[in-house]
């Protein structure tokens, strides 16, 4: 299937219906008083484009508006994760006092915004969008980092992430021009076909690509471009921390699957990937994962900022999801998406539970949740330490299948990896001393006098609960969603 | 061989005491609020009582039988069966066994009634009787086991009680002390024991006849000939093992240590565990053993020079010991020594004899001493006695006869045992042996006298409230003193010399334990025999010289002054100067040599293992905490200084943080042109 | 001749000077508008190359249109960026980047 | 034969956690009587199996298997054999008392009877798992109730000792998981079924692995898998020198929770070993045995007991006991003879009794004094003489006197590991010595001397006490007397196992 | 030296020599009217490369929009009374350092690959194609970055707006 313009449109549901959302709480933004109405609004926007995106997979696959994008599995996955992170984003922003006190109108419009180029970063089949997407998906970061008002932190956050953002994303293009240069072409296919014949400067394609890996790599958040992330979801306003670390991990995740894998890589007969020679992924990935592991989870150790935590936490999971990128091969790649599920589940989930305490005692600082087990909380503090183990990967919560399926693609594929193996493995230790940490704060430390008894808002409540259940549920049963991701993994190859 | 015949009684034997254990052990404190004392002492005394009668019918059913066939067995159910290891809780009635039996239940029974009187003032009296009567029943499972494990149990159950009674006064730290000296010292020999054990089943097993029964084993021994461990025969080696199990248990050297220290418990628990029971242990099992034993004549050779050793460091100790209980607990090591000097000569049967003698007329020493302290006050110093023969004549009377019967004078138990294993020891080419040990004898004969004299003749050295209130003990327990000084006197006469006949309790023990064979003439017999008669008779003389017509003070001995030797002169006594210099003059040198070695080395190598066990054990303490946990904590720490390195890059600075792109990407291209092309 | 408006190369070095010149920027300018330059070099120094290959290389218009596309957008990040300099230098009163350090180890 | 018992008995606590978890939380007697009745089922199902097993089969027993995971071959699949159904009755029975155990226990009541129920499901399905993926989750799901019971309820280091626990657990457990996974992908085809593991055995190759050092050390897949099974074990058992998180949690831990953290986790370690690198890794096995079992567990016997002796926290030195005691389970596990391995698991079952009765013991008295400086008592047995006759009971039994079950697994032990490897039996041997060292010396400071001034009036153990003590010292006693009770259920299953490992030994 | 060479030459230079001027000078109003030459030189160079449009976008956009609005913002943020206009700089040499490596890495690659190549180099119009271009097949790229400035704007106007909405 290869569509022009006009025809693409019937396979564009879901992009459509949300950009009319956006269009519509634009304008709506100007009538409703109540703002709130706009949360509903969006919600009731990104629950249609769900289903109209479930609706496609009867779809053919293929190419849509000149080889733009591709419609395929992999790109509809990504697109239900960007829709779920949107709307527990927006679920959590709807109880969160810091947001009560900013431009809802158009934090929900960037909002939906920033969800839509996480659509189009998933199906960019064409160096073009990729960049356009990823640019999309920047901006409104930048911006809705920077959305707290006259917020030092905020905009501070906001100012890093913009000049991290952009360099980033200009030795992006760089590369992606060399790419260009080499080939003749934007175009995936075109340009996998070129690499395929051509005789290629290695050392060339080589630099293109970690100019490209600059790019992608700040958006997966994998060391050493992980550097924004603690200072940016410390700054951002917490709801918006979640959506980054999941959304815009998974949307970096999905563009660089499809740039390398699909887009120029082609599947040998045995059903694994054949990367572009002369280029040692397998080495690099593997490095990039095992250090992105060890520091994320080093740095996460002395942090008394929860959301920092969480950042060098994401940092970590980032390193362990490259895990299953290094070993390249569909069980990886599987086990990657597996993972990306949970940990939107559990990462959202520990992420509400900060705004929470946060909406309680205006920080995020570990301190603050001394004794929170006792003081009126104990449904919080129990889903927190769920979601906080699952984190770790204990058993039997989701996270655990999560690492589960991980180690089971590395140790299938053996021999070297097997070291690999053995650095998650020390890491995971290492991750519980931190998870745990908190943990021991909320149930072993007794509160202070001073602390006070805690209320929680009951919008919040009615998205932790599930959450939490979904942790523990998919922790004991999870075939279906690996079932799911199995079948997210068919890819649109001409 | 023959199936052995199964009896149902004998296992009643070892249950009823452990029945009056049990009740007194866990309802003694009520019985003895309700019911009084007495109530305790019946249910303690019957078991035992009861259990003699069923002793003597047990030798009553063995003597209708031939002699081949001589045992009873009594199989309750299959204890332990893993692959070859059969272990039933069987018990054995055989002629050895047999004996024990009576000897434990007979003369265990009269200390349980002597015990009613003597403990009549103690509130735990439930409690003691419990423990004495859990030592039966464990000495009697020992002694009744039909294999070496259930021997164990019995083996280790004594060491357990005579932790617990040697300790019964607990609220003084030293007498605590002193049990745990014992049991931990047991513990080392039971160490032995089960190594022992082990090798001779597994050796067993090798040839395919793995098994620990006593009969089964004897029947088997002779497949270990010419198997070898680490380069020695096995059997040497297993007996060797258990050698010192039994030298744990008989308090041999240098595991006698613990012995002279339990006369912290009360007088009873000292002539049970002394007389009758505990002690006796090893000797049993080599006895029960002798078949491996006289397969290992090395093994043979040590024990009879431990032996030999034991009976002299115990003897000259004995010399200068003033507590009263402490020269008869030497005098306890002594004659064990003896018992193995038997072993050693390969007269398994004479020191089975000598220990069945022995348990009458130490026990009568026991109790009498203890009849003695009751009266003094719980007075033990016999420096503080003397006279006590008006007082008490039953007492007196009763030690004479086992102070004779331990010197060794003609016609009393001891004279015929102790002459056995003096004749076996010159008779199987021991000579030397046989004369130190007849010095020994000698010294024997001095000490005990001395004791009789020191406590019973001469001026009352006690004070005045003491000796208004001295009188004789009540009837429970003169009635056990009177009985055993029969036996001491009598009970020699079942082993008559071969020179008179030959014994009669070595051939009622031939189907457990060959007969040795004796080598020389009756005229050599009679000849020795005078000779250790002679030399007994010269310690008994010097002593009554010393202490009953004062010839000698003590006093001067203990302080070997410069003036010493014209004092003797003074006193006229020409003829004992040879004596004070060879004889006393060096034997009290000697003895206070091994006085202090056994105090200074022996002693002190013990406490010293336990300090440096103690001192081991901090340090490894202080290993396991500093190195062991410091590493990990070690671990932990660079975990977190890496961390908090990581963490210091993030500085806040943006341009800091965009050198990590460009870093990282000239990195990755560099490595690429350097390594990968 | 290697440096003439002939070839390919020669406006390629001219990217890659743009380039390193860009990053030189960024990573040593403590002013934020300055940084911005600095990212500002850096795109125009791809989109040289953008347009220096789809001359002599595609023979197409991708090329061209791709850096046209990178102006609009980093007319957009422009925009983005200098709002929020100016709402920092409201704060702080400074736009000095290692003034503005609250968040940091 | 398709029976329901052992998942009831896994999930009737955990069911009972959650029911624990919707009462009132301020009515504590409900909470405490409601959780005593939860353990009662399985108790009585645990007897139930005792009767019903069949001593002479090999294979599983009382199966029950469904499909769980199919994508992944991960069943529902639980079972017993002989090594399994003597530690199934000892955590029913330790379960069952250690409720009573803890009702002293006044903060947060509910918590803590919810925790310790889903504490309770996690070993019973640890020891009836059959399917490797489950026994992996058994096994993790009772690191989070027993980190926030140490934690939360312990005492004054309890943070310290509740996070090592957890952390050194864990690192052993994702070593297993790696091997669990290793072994999953070398299964053809690809299950986590045991009973195909174990079939599949001689199929994990044993070729020595081509790189460094599995080169030098000749480790092949087998070697290395070993290894990793090993250490996640070793670190539960605890064998030097993975022990250290052992003596902080058990001083730290509440009095029923150290019971049940030495009664039955400890436990873990070796039957892991037992279950699983046994027959699924047989010749890594023979080759590994000497040093890592038989070696090691000498040493741990003799270091374990000198710690032991260095202690002046009385539970510290119960808890080095413990070090101590499971070496000989070790050792008897190396030594491939019948008695020597029935003799390791009689060990384990007596060790789990016997030790449970020292912790409470050691509980006894600390709420009473609120000390357990070994030092700071003395006389106790004037005062408690009912406690000290239990105390000495236990002592006794764990010094391995005869006629008390401790004898019986120690002689095996030693008995069976003389034949392969005297020495190792003689350094063994020796720790019986330092046993009696240590714990008389115990009983002489704390119980015997004159009375502590302090402690004349403190009251004598309590009914309840005595009710959680009186069934494990029965046991001690009749185990000792008649050892078949137990040794019967294990007998057929523990040879076959060395019937698995002997061809590979070393000559 | 034909003279369009020697033009290229002025240019390139241009181009280079003011985005030295922007990385080096110690003053930003310098730093930023310096940008001003390398915006036009690299139109300059799009006109060499023929690319007509673009170089009419690149002076549109980024001379008559970007500049101006960096200069604006130093204004805003510097008054211009103040004696000092700060463009401090760190760290300048390591980072010379490894952007001179880098440097010389890239311009190394540059001059060894074989890029692909076109045989005949024309010059046609190209800003009616342009059109079509983005009617047709880049329609969906076209629609994107309309929305992406759309965000930037909507964006820009919140970040600055100064009062908070209750």
């Amino acid at each position: 299937m290869d569509l022009k313009n006009l025809e693409s449109l019937n396979f564009f549901g879901p992009e459509l219906i949300l950009t009319g959302t956006i269009l519509l709480l634009i304008v709506l933004d100007l009538f409703v008083q109540n703002k709130r109405n706009l949360a509903v609004l969006a919600i009731v926007g990104c629950v249609a484009s769900l289903l109209s995106t479930f609706d496609l997979y009867s779809a053919q696959q293929g190419w849509l508006f000149y080889r733009m994008v591709v419609l395929d599995n992999f790109s509809l996955f990504f697109k239900v994760v960007a829709l779920l992170a949107a709307i527990c984003t927006i679920w959590m922003s709807l109880g969160s006092h810091e947001i009560r006190r900013v431009y809802q109108g158009e934090y929900y419009t960037l909002l939906l915004t920033s969800a839509l180029g996480v659509f189009f970063m998933a199906s960019a089949s064409n160096l073009l969008i990729a960049y356009l997407s990823l640019e999309l998906v920047s901006l409104t970061s930048y911006v809705l980092t920077g959305f707290l008002p006259r917020n030092r932190r905020s905009s501070e956050a906001a100012l890093k992430y913009l000049i991290y953002g952009g360099v980033a994303s200009g030795t992006m293009i760089y590369g992606m021009s060399w790419i260009f240069g080499m080939t003749g072409s934007l175009e995936y296919a075109a340009i996998q076909q070129a690499l395929a014949q051509g005789e290629m400067n290695n050392v060339a394609l080589f630099m293109a690509f970690m100019f490209i890996f600059a790019g992608f790599g700040y958006k997966i958040v994998f060391v050493p471009f992980h550097m924004w992330s603690p200072d940016v979801y410390q700054g951002a306003p917490t709801p918006f921390s979640a959506f980054l670390s999941v959304a815009s991990n998974a949307a970096g995740l999905a563009i660089l699957i499809r740039f390398f894998f699909p887009g120029i890589s082609r599947v040998t007969p045995g059903g694994e990937w054949a990367l572009v020679s002369g280029v040692e992924w397998p080495q690099v990935l593997l490095y990039a994962s095992m250090i992105t592991m060890t520091v994320g989870n080093l740095c996460a150790l002395n942090q008394r900022n929860l959301k920092r935590m969480l950042a060098y936490s994401g940092i970590a999971h980032a390193g362990y999801m490259l895990m299953g990128l290094a070993i390249l091969t569909n069980d990886g790649l599987s086990a990657i998406l597996f993972y990306i599920v949970v940990y939107l589940i559990m990462n959202v989930g520990a992420f509400l539970v900060v705004a929470m305490v946060a909406n309680f005692t205006g920080s995020e600082d570990i301190d603050g949740y001394r004794g929170l087990a006792w003081r009126g909380a104990v449904v919080p503090a129990v889903c927190f330490t769920i979601f906080l183990f699952s984190l770790t990967g204990l058993p039997p919560f989701a996270g655990f299948i999560g690492k589960f399926l991980l180690f089971a693609a590395v140790l299938k594929e053996g021999g070297e990896f097997i070291v690999l193996a053995l650095v998650a493995v020390a890491n995971s230790v290492v991750s519980l001393y931190y998870y745990a940490k908190v943990v021991k704060v909320m149930f072993l430390d007794a509160p202070e006098p001073g602390d006070k008894e805690f209320v929680i808002a009951c919008s919040h409540f009615t998205l932790l609960i599930p959450l939490a259940v979904l942790t523990v549920a998919l922790g004991i049963y999870f075939s279906p969603l690996v079932l799911y991701t199995t079948q997210s993994l068919r890819f649109f190859v001409k | 061989m023959d199936q052995p015949i199964q009896t149902d009684f004998i296992r009643w034997i070892v249950f009823l005491p452990l029945i009056g254990a049990i009740i007194n052990g866990l309802l003694g404190a009520k019985i003895q609020k309700r019911l009084g004392k007495g109530a305790i002492g019946i249910i303690a005394c019957t078991p035992v009582i009861i259990g003699f009668g069923l002793s003597v019918m047990a030798l009553v059913r063995l003597t209708a039988l031939p002699p081949e066939q001589r045992f009873l067995i009594d199989n309750l159910y299959t204890w332990i069966h893993l692959g070859s290891l059969k272990a039933d809780m069987a018990f054995l009635v055989d002629p050895l066994s047999a004996v024990m039996i009576l000897v434990v239940t007979g003369i265990g029974g009269l200390i349980h009634i002597y015990a009613t009187g003597y403990m009549h003032d103690d509130n735990a009296f439930w409690r003691f009787f419990a423990y004495l009567n859990l030592f039966t029943a464990a000495m009697l499972a020992l002694v009744l086991g039909d294999n070496l494990l259930l021997m164990f149990v019995g083996w280790e159950g004594v060491g357990l009680c005579s932790y617990a009674l040697i300790g019964f006064w607990y609220h003084d730290h030293a007498n605590a002390r002193a049990g745990n000296k014992a049991f931990i010292v047991n513990r080392v020999g039971d160490f032995g024991f089960v190594l022992g054990v082990f090798l001779l089943f597994w050796s067993l097993d090798s040839q395919g006849h793995g098994t620990l029964t006593f009969r089964e084993m004897a029947r088997w021994a002779s497949t270990l000939e010419g198997q070898t461990i680490w380069g020695l025969s096995v059997v040497t080696v297993a007996t060797l093992f258990l050698f010192v199990g039994a030298a744990g248990k008989s308090a041999q050297i240098p595991l006698y240590v613990w012995l002279p220290d339990a006369m912290a418990g009360p007088t009873p628990v000292s002539a049970l565990i002394h007389a009758a029971t505990m002690v006796t242990a090893g000797v049993y099992m080599t006895a029960r053993l002798n078949v491996f034993f006289s397969m290992a004549p090395f093994t043979l050779q040590l024990i009879a020079v431990i032996g030999l050793l034991t009976a002299l460091v115990a003897a000259t100790i004995a010399l200068t010991q003033t507590d009263i209980k402490k020269v008869l607990a030497y005098s306890t090591v002594s004659q064990l020594g003896y018992m193995f000097i038997g072993v050693g000569v390969g007269g398994y049967a004479a020191a089975v004899f000598h220990l069945v003698t022995h348990a009458f007329f130490k026990a009568c020493l026991f109790l009498g001493a203890g009849s003695v302290i009751h009266a003094m006050h719980h007075e033990q110093d016999m420096r503080k006695m003397g006279g006590l023969k008006q007082y008490m004549p039953l007492t007196f009377i009763t030690f004479l006869i086992s102070v004779l019967a331990i010197a060794g004078v003609p016609g009393t138990a001891g004279f015929f045992s102790k002459d056995e294993i003096l004749w076996l020891a010159f008779s199987n080419h021991h000579p030397v042996i046989w004369g130190l040990a007849v010095l020994g004898a000698g010294m024997t004969a001095f000490y005990m006298f001395r004791q009789l004299f020191m406590v019973f003749f001469g001026e009352s050295r006690a004070d005045h409230h003491t000796r208004e209130h001295l009188h004789e003990s009540p009837r429970v327990m003169t009635l056990p003193l009177v009985i055993l000084a029969i036996g001491a006197l009598l009970v020699g006469w079942i082993g008559l010399p071969a020179v008179f006949g030959g014994s009669l309790f070595a051939r009622w023990l031939e189907p457990v334990i060959a007969h040795g064979e004796h080598h020389g003439s009756h005229a050599l017999e009679l000849g020795l025999m005078a000779v250790s008669i002679l030399v007994a008779a010269s310690g008994a003389l010097l002593s009554y010289l010393m202490y009953y017509r004062g010839a000698f003070s003590p006093d001067r001995f203990a302080n070997l002054a410069g003036g010493f030797f014209y004092r003797l002169f003074d006193n006229k006594w020409y003829l004992d100067e040879i004596y004070q210099v060879v004889f006393v003059n060096g034997t009290l040198l000697l003895a206070r040599f091994w006085s202090a070695f056994d105090h200074y080395i022996v002693d002190a190598i013990v406490n010293g293992a336990a300090t440096l066990t103690r001192f081991v054990s901090w340090v490894n303490g202080l290993f396991d905490r500093y190195i062991i946990d410091g590493m990990v904590n070690a671990l932990a720490d660079i975990i977190f200084w890496t961390g908090n390195k990581f963490r210091r890059v993030q500085t806040g600075n943006i341009n800091s943080y965009l050198y990590g792109i460009l870093i990282a990407v000239v990195f990755a291209i560099i490595v690429k042109l350097r390594y990968w092309s | 001749m290697i440096f003439s408006p002939n070839e390919l190369s020669s406006y390629l070095i001219i990217g890659a000077i743009l380039f390193a010149l860009g990053l030189f920027c960024v990573l040593t300018r403590r002013n934020a508008i300055s940084v911005l330059m600095g990212v500002e070099l850096i795109l125009n120094s791809a989109n040289v190359n953008y347009v220096a290959f789809s001359h002599f290389g595609s023979g197409n218009l991708d090329g061209q249109i791709y850096a046209m596309f990178v102006i609009m957008l980093a007319a957009a990040e422009a925009a983005v960026g200098l709002a929020i300099v100016l709402a920092i230098f409201q704060l702080f009163h400074t736009i000095d980047v290692e003034a503005a350090e609250t968040l940091r180890e | 034969m398709e029976h329901n018992v052992l998942t009831y008995m896994i999930f009737i606590p955990l069911a009972g956690a959650v029911v624990v978890l919707l009462l009132p939380s301020q009515s504590y007697h409900l909470i405490r009587w409601v959780s005593a009745a939860v353990t009662v089922p399985p108790l009585l199902m645990a007897s139930w199996l005792y009767a019903n097993f069949d001593t002479t089969t090999v294979g599983f027993q009382f199966v029950q298997k469904a499909a769980w995971i199919p994508a992944y071959n991960i069943q529902y699949f639980v079972g017993v054999d002989g090594v399994s159904i003597s530690m199934v009755l000892l955590t029913a029975l330790l379960s069952f008392l250690c409720i009573f155990a803890s009702f002293g226990i006044d903060k947060a009541v509910k918590g803590y009877f919810a925790l310790f129920l889903l504490l309770d499901a996690g070993m019973m399905g640890v020891f009836c798992a059959l399917d490797f993926f489950l026994f992996y989750i058994f096994w993790e799901v009772m690191l989070l109730p027993m980190y926030f019971l140490i934690g939360i309820w312990g005492g004054p280091r309890r943070e310290y000792a509740a996070i090592k626990f957890f952390l050194y657990t864990l690192f052993g457990s994702v070593l297993m998981l790696l091997a669990i996974l290793a072994l999953y992908f070398n299964t053809n085809p690809h299950t986590f079924d045991m009973t195909v593991m174990m079939a599949q055995a001689k199929n994990y190759s044993t070729q020595s692995l081509p790189f460094w050092p599995f080169n030098e050390l000749r480790w092949g897949f087998q070697h290395v898998v070993w290894m990793a099974m090993f250490i996640g074990f070793a670190i539960k058992i605890p064998a030097f020198p993975f022990h250290t998180w052992l003596p902080d949690a058990h001083v730290e831990a509440p009095t029923a929770i150290s019971v049940i953290l030495a009664g039955v986790l400890l436990k873990m370690g070796t039957y892991g070993i037992l279950r699983i690198n046994y027959p699924m890794l047989p010749v890594a096995t023979a080759d590994m045995a000497y040093w890592l079992l038989g070696a090691l567990g000498a040493w741990n016997i003799i270091y374990g007991a000198l710690c032991a002796m260095a202690q002046t926290d009385l539970k510290k030195l119960v808890a080095y006991s413990s070090v101590s005691h499971m070496g000989y389970v070790m050792l008897g596990m190396a030594s491939f003879t019948t008695q020597g391995i029935n003799g390791a698991v009689l060990q384990m079952f007596n060790h789990g009794t016997i030790t449970a009765m020292l912790f409470l013991l050691v509980g006894v008295i600390y709420d009473r004094a609120h000390h357990r400086n070994i030092e700071g008592f003395g006389g106790l047995a004037a005062v408690m003489p009912v406690y000290t006759g239990i105390t000495a009971l236990a002592f006794f039994a764990s010094m391995g006197l005869p006629g008390l079950s401790g004898f019986i697994s120690e002689v095996l032990v030693l008995l069976g590991v003389w034949q392969k490897y005297p020495g190792l039996a003689i350094l063994g041997a020796t720790g019986v010595i330092l046993t009696a060292g240590y714990l008389l010396w115990t009983v002489q400071r704390v119980y015997l001397g004159p009375t502590n001034e302090k402690y004349k009036t403190i009251p004598e153990i309590d009914g309840r006490e005595i009710f959680t003590l009186v069934p494990l010292g029965a046991i001690v006693i009749l185990v000792g007397v008649y050892p078949s009770v137990v040794l019967d259920l294990l007998r057929t299953s523990l040879d076959n196992l060395n019937q698995i490992i002997i061809p590979h030994l070393p000559s | 030296m034909e003279i369009s060479t020697a033009v290229f030459y002025l240019i390139a230079l241009i181009t280079v020599g003011s985005a030295a001027v922007v990385t080096f000078s110690r003053n930003i109003i310098y730093s930023a009217f310096s940008l001003l030459g390398t915006f036009a030189g690299v139109a300059g160079l799009y006109i060499f490369l023929g690319a007509d449009f673009v170089a009419g976008v690149q002076l549109l956009i980024y001379v008559g929009g970007i500049l101006v609005l960096i200069l604006f913002a130093v204004m805003l943020t510097h008054r211009i009374t103040d004696v000092e206009i700060t463009n401090r700089a760190a760290g300048r040499i390591p980072a010379l350092v490894i952007v001179g490596v880098f440097l010389a890495l890239l311009i190394q690659t540059v001059r060894e690959t074989p890029w692909v190549k076109v045989k005949e180099v024309a010059y046609q119009p190209t800003t009616a194609k342009i059109g079509d271009l983005f009617l047709e097949n880049y329609l969906l790229p076209f629609e994107l970055a309309s929305l992406v400035l759309l965000a930037a704007m909507i964006g820009a106007v919140v970040l600055s707006r100064k009062e908070i909405k209750e």
